[in-house]
């Protein structure tokens, strides 16, 4: 496929038109939530216009619409992620996180008996930590940390000793902090050797790497729609049929149950059993279409371009700055995506965004929700910077500009 | 618009890179941590309280350089002045960032903030900060950890 | 305030342009999703277009604007509600149904004992049912309903007697199958004079009467923006601040910790502490559209014009029918809305969907997730029919006339 | 587009208003329940079998036309028939409802749809709810249950 040309992505995006500070936005947060393209946003506006109805139970026209709108959307998942059983795997949750608490609360709750291990890493978004945390306290299992080492990566060394007692592996497939890739078959491998399944955060990697579940091997892969060009207000989790179908009900409600009476229920089946309410139904439209955008880019020229991205910007960070900016991550592309952590010396990462944001430079400072991570490497917080297919080189040149007077200005 | 230049004043500037009253103080002085769990910033205070008179006010932690110079401003404001000065002190000032906390984005016009700013004096070099809603929570962190040690010693 | 024009709210129905089998729709399914006004659709594009960015950690400008929306709609639910402790006081959630859930897993798990006895009715929506059931499962609490009478209302004959052990009383101010309207405010001294909590599912009831906490002196108050104008993908959850602040936090994740190392976690304060993840940010653009909308509109003048609608449909479906078509819910307009369930005699609901959407007129067949109420009243489903701001007398005209030929299809 | 008297043949009325084969079985016929959650249509089935084959079958229950006509037109096209038959009859039908099941809102053309229809004779008249998606799973509601109910007498 031949790559895309991001100046016409950057077209699609009408927040590109924004000036901030007399200056074009210069985006470079997608990490923490992508911008939204023009067929996303009509999309929705369709739905609403058209279609808009609940779904699943109506039989007028607008409802049959809505439901094939939303159902449609799982196939579009289930299609993007290249999911063995199809779109009956793909539950619609509201964030990534609910997907976690979901994996926690109903297979976790179930499946883990008291003393049993998860099986995390110190590079974990808290949505990947605080549920297990919360599954310790009322079911008694142990959360254990796989190290980083110095230079950003999984320590893998002393894994096989780490398995004992292991039931889950849970791991992100690209840090939100250190933009590390890490190597999700090889741990999927790990996992199944040990009797173990292997649950993966996507949020980071689903809108920047291609995802192959069949090829993972996975067992659960958890992501959000808000960083991949969709929608606030929608989260994909995605298990096997055999998985998903043994796995006890989690919230209740509406369209999650067989039968009611004063006496008690009896669950649904299939994604419903997990989808109790009235469900993201104009995000799904929404979400679908952001699928159709990246797969019409085609997430290998995606992944190429901010390869490049990322390749440039981390070599001109080194030069330009003598030292006095660090990058927390890789400092090459090998198995690493776009997101750069910097650490200026001398400046703390809020005043850097400050100063950024004086010059229309979109990045954010803080913990990222990552701070095991943090404490691990002795920061507070870093300022972040991260690439999305609309990204182009000017942007890195606007944010080394914005830097040079940060660091002048603290100087 | 809000410029850089109002939040980064050079006396502000100044108090981040040479914060005043770094360190510690021993017991029997109170300690008291802040702590502002969006940005990460924390700050530990230590109170020596005499016969109704903060007589030594010492500061660790760490942060961005409002919460820091606004940290290090406070003590030097406080450091040996009667407890009902401080604490209307921390009233005043607590006062010129509330004012406009809850209109964001306003420009500081009204009076009593003006009169709130002499009074101030060198702290008034934070009065920039209004401008920068999300700025402010850095900048009374230690005011609010302050508040905090000084209920605890009352109590 | 003077009545407003309905043919003028229509004209700011997008939907409302759709044709259906040759005719103008005839939406009467307002009780299932409300039509979104222009203005609610516009609201959600401007900040897709303008100010997407996420929320709370950002110093950028976007950032801060996203979070101002964010936290603008918290403001505007207060408003709407009267809520007496503010916008502090209101949690987003995904819909009304994840509210019920989080009401049963932070608060009913943290202070209920086991035996202790949550009282709901017959006529609650299963939102309001299942996570009580989960909690009875986990918990050990007991589910006690309150009967409907032959009259469809309450049966508060007995209630005295019934409130033994009763620590919430869980109702709705609506019912979505009869339309029957429950006092909330006598309920909630009953509640009180027994040391109980009163929650209050307002999904039916927030779009069509006016909402005062101060004056119901409910403890829980809970509903789904769709149903009220605005987006799918948001529900609220209020609750009084001590009594917020008491309850232990539900999901785990991002956003709703002040602290996490490898060690553990501890919670944030405020609605944070129950917002754990990237929150729906646009949901909430759009959800403060439509409290302005329906703000602007005036809640006494929509429940006064719908309740217009609802007589003069009562009184013809009584008159036009012979006794075919009977309605399952109070047969005037005394403390009841406009949701009105049908019963065709002879008719299937689903075949009495079917033959509707063939006139373009929409409604509802099935047991409209009150599968309780339905096995009361002995049946399997109804069709239901329920009003909206945005209807018209011309709507139940349409109705009438489908239902006709419903009629002599099967007679 | 649609037309409601694609669905509602005079043939299925007429099942819808007097069913066949209505009422129960006493043991050793075998009993089966079916369930469709989203409408709430009910159906228990009777088989009695004997000899490989379905000598009797039963129905009661409650739903739509389409699901009580669809289980009165099956169980006249299977009493008295060998079990190959029948289950031969059951994937016919159900082939018929699937091949449009996957093609929301498509028409029907393909051949092999052709050559079912004349298979199935009186059943032919369910052919118009591949036409309406949502009402497939009421017409398949009673061969589902009888596939169930096949397999259990199997096991
Ligand atoms: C009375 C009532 N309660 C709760 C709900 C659940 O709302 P949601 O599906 O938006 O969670 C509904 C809507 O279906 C309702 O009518
Ligand atoms: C690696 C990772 N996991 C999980 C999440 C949580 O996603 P959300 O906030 O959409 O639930 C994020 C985003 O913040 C993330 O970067």
């Amino acid at each position: 496929m031949t790559r895309f040309d991001p100046k016409l992505v950057r077209g699609d995006i009408p927040l590109m038109n924004r000036v901030i500070n007399g200056r074009p936005i210069t985006y470079l947060d997608s990490g923490a939530s992508s911008l939204t393209p023009r067929s996303v946003i009509e999309a929705m506006d369709r739905y609403y216009q058209f279609h808009h109805a609940n779904v699943h139970r109506g039989v007028y026209q607008t409802a049959n619409e809505a439901t094939a709108i939303y159902e449609g959307a799982r196939e579009s998942a289930a299609h993007f992620l290249n999911a063995p059983g199809g779109s009956e795997e793909i539950v619609f949750t509201k964030n990534a996180t609910e997907s976690f608490n979901l994996l926690a609360r109903s297979w976790g709750a179930a499946f883990l008996q008291p003393g049993d291990v998860v099986l995390v890493s110190e590079m974990e978004h808290h949505a990947n930590i605080v549920p297990w945390f919360q599954l310790r306290e009322s079911h008694g299992v142990e959360v254990r940390f796989i190290p980083v080492t110095d230079d950003y990566r999984l320590d893998l060394s002393n894994i096989e000793e780490s398995m004992h007692g292991v039931k889950l592996v849970s791991v992100t497939a690209m840090s939100n902090v250190l933009g590390t890739i890490n190597p999700i078959r090889e741990l999927a491998n790990l996992a199944h050797s040990h009797g173990a399944l292997l649950a993966v955060d996507g949020a980071q990697s689903v809108a920047h790497l291609a995802t192959d579940l069949v090829a993972l091997d996975a067992d659960f892969m958890i992501f959000s729609a808000h960083k991949m060009l969709g929608p606030t207000g929608l989260g994909v989790f995605w298990t096997r049929q055999e998985i998903m179908a043994a796995m006890p009900p989690f919230l209740g409600g509406g369209g999650m149950i067989k039968d009611v009476s004063t006496d008690g229920f009896t669950p649904a089946s299939g994604p419903s059993k997990f989808e109790a309410g009235t469900p993201p139904i104009a995000q799904a439209a929404g979400f679908a279409a952001a699928v159709r955008y990246l797969e019409g880019l085609g997430m290998e020229n995606i992944a190429a371009h901010e390869k490049d991205l990322t390749g440039d910007a981390l070599t001109r960070l080194a030069l330009e700055f003598d030292g006095r900016v660090r990058v927390i991550g890789p400092p090459d592309t090998e198995a690493r995506g776009g997101v750069i952590s910097l650490d200026v010396q001398g400046v703390h990462p809020h005043d850097v965004a400050q100063v950024l944001d004086q010059f229309g430079v979109c990045v954010r400072p803080g913990h990222h929700c990552a701070k095991p991570l943090m404490k691990r490497f002795g920061l507070a917080a870093t300022a972040r910077a991260s690439f999305g297919p609309y990204s182009l080189v000017s942007d890195t040149d606007a944010l080394l500009e914005a830097l040079t007077h940060a660091v002048e200005m603290f100087g | 618009m809000a410029n850089l230049d109002d939040l980064y004043r050079e006396i502000i500037l100044d108090h981040y890179r040479s914060p005043r009253n770094r360190g510690e103080l021993a017991p029997p002085a109170h300690r008291t941590e802040g702590f502002n769990p969006l940005c990460g910033d924390e700050i530990v205070i230590y109170v020596q309280i005499e016969d109704g008179v903060l007589t030594d006010i010492k500061l660790t932690g760490h942060g961005c350089s409002i919460s820091q110079s606004s940290s290090s401003l406070m003590s030097t404001a406080v450091k040996g002045k009667p407890l009902e000065h401080v604490r209307a002190t921390i009233a005043t000032f607590k006062d010129l960032m509330m004012t406009r906390e809850t209109k964001l984005g306003e420009e500081a016009t009204d009076p009593s903030g003006e009169a709130n700013l002499r009074r101030l004096g060198e702290l008034a070099a934070l009065a920039g900060v209004v401008k920068f809603p999300v700025r402010i929570k850095c900048a009374t962190l230690a005011w609010n950890t302050l508040t905090q040690a000084l209920d605890e010693v009352d109590a």
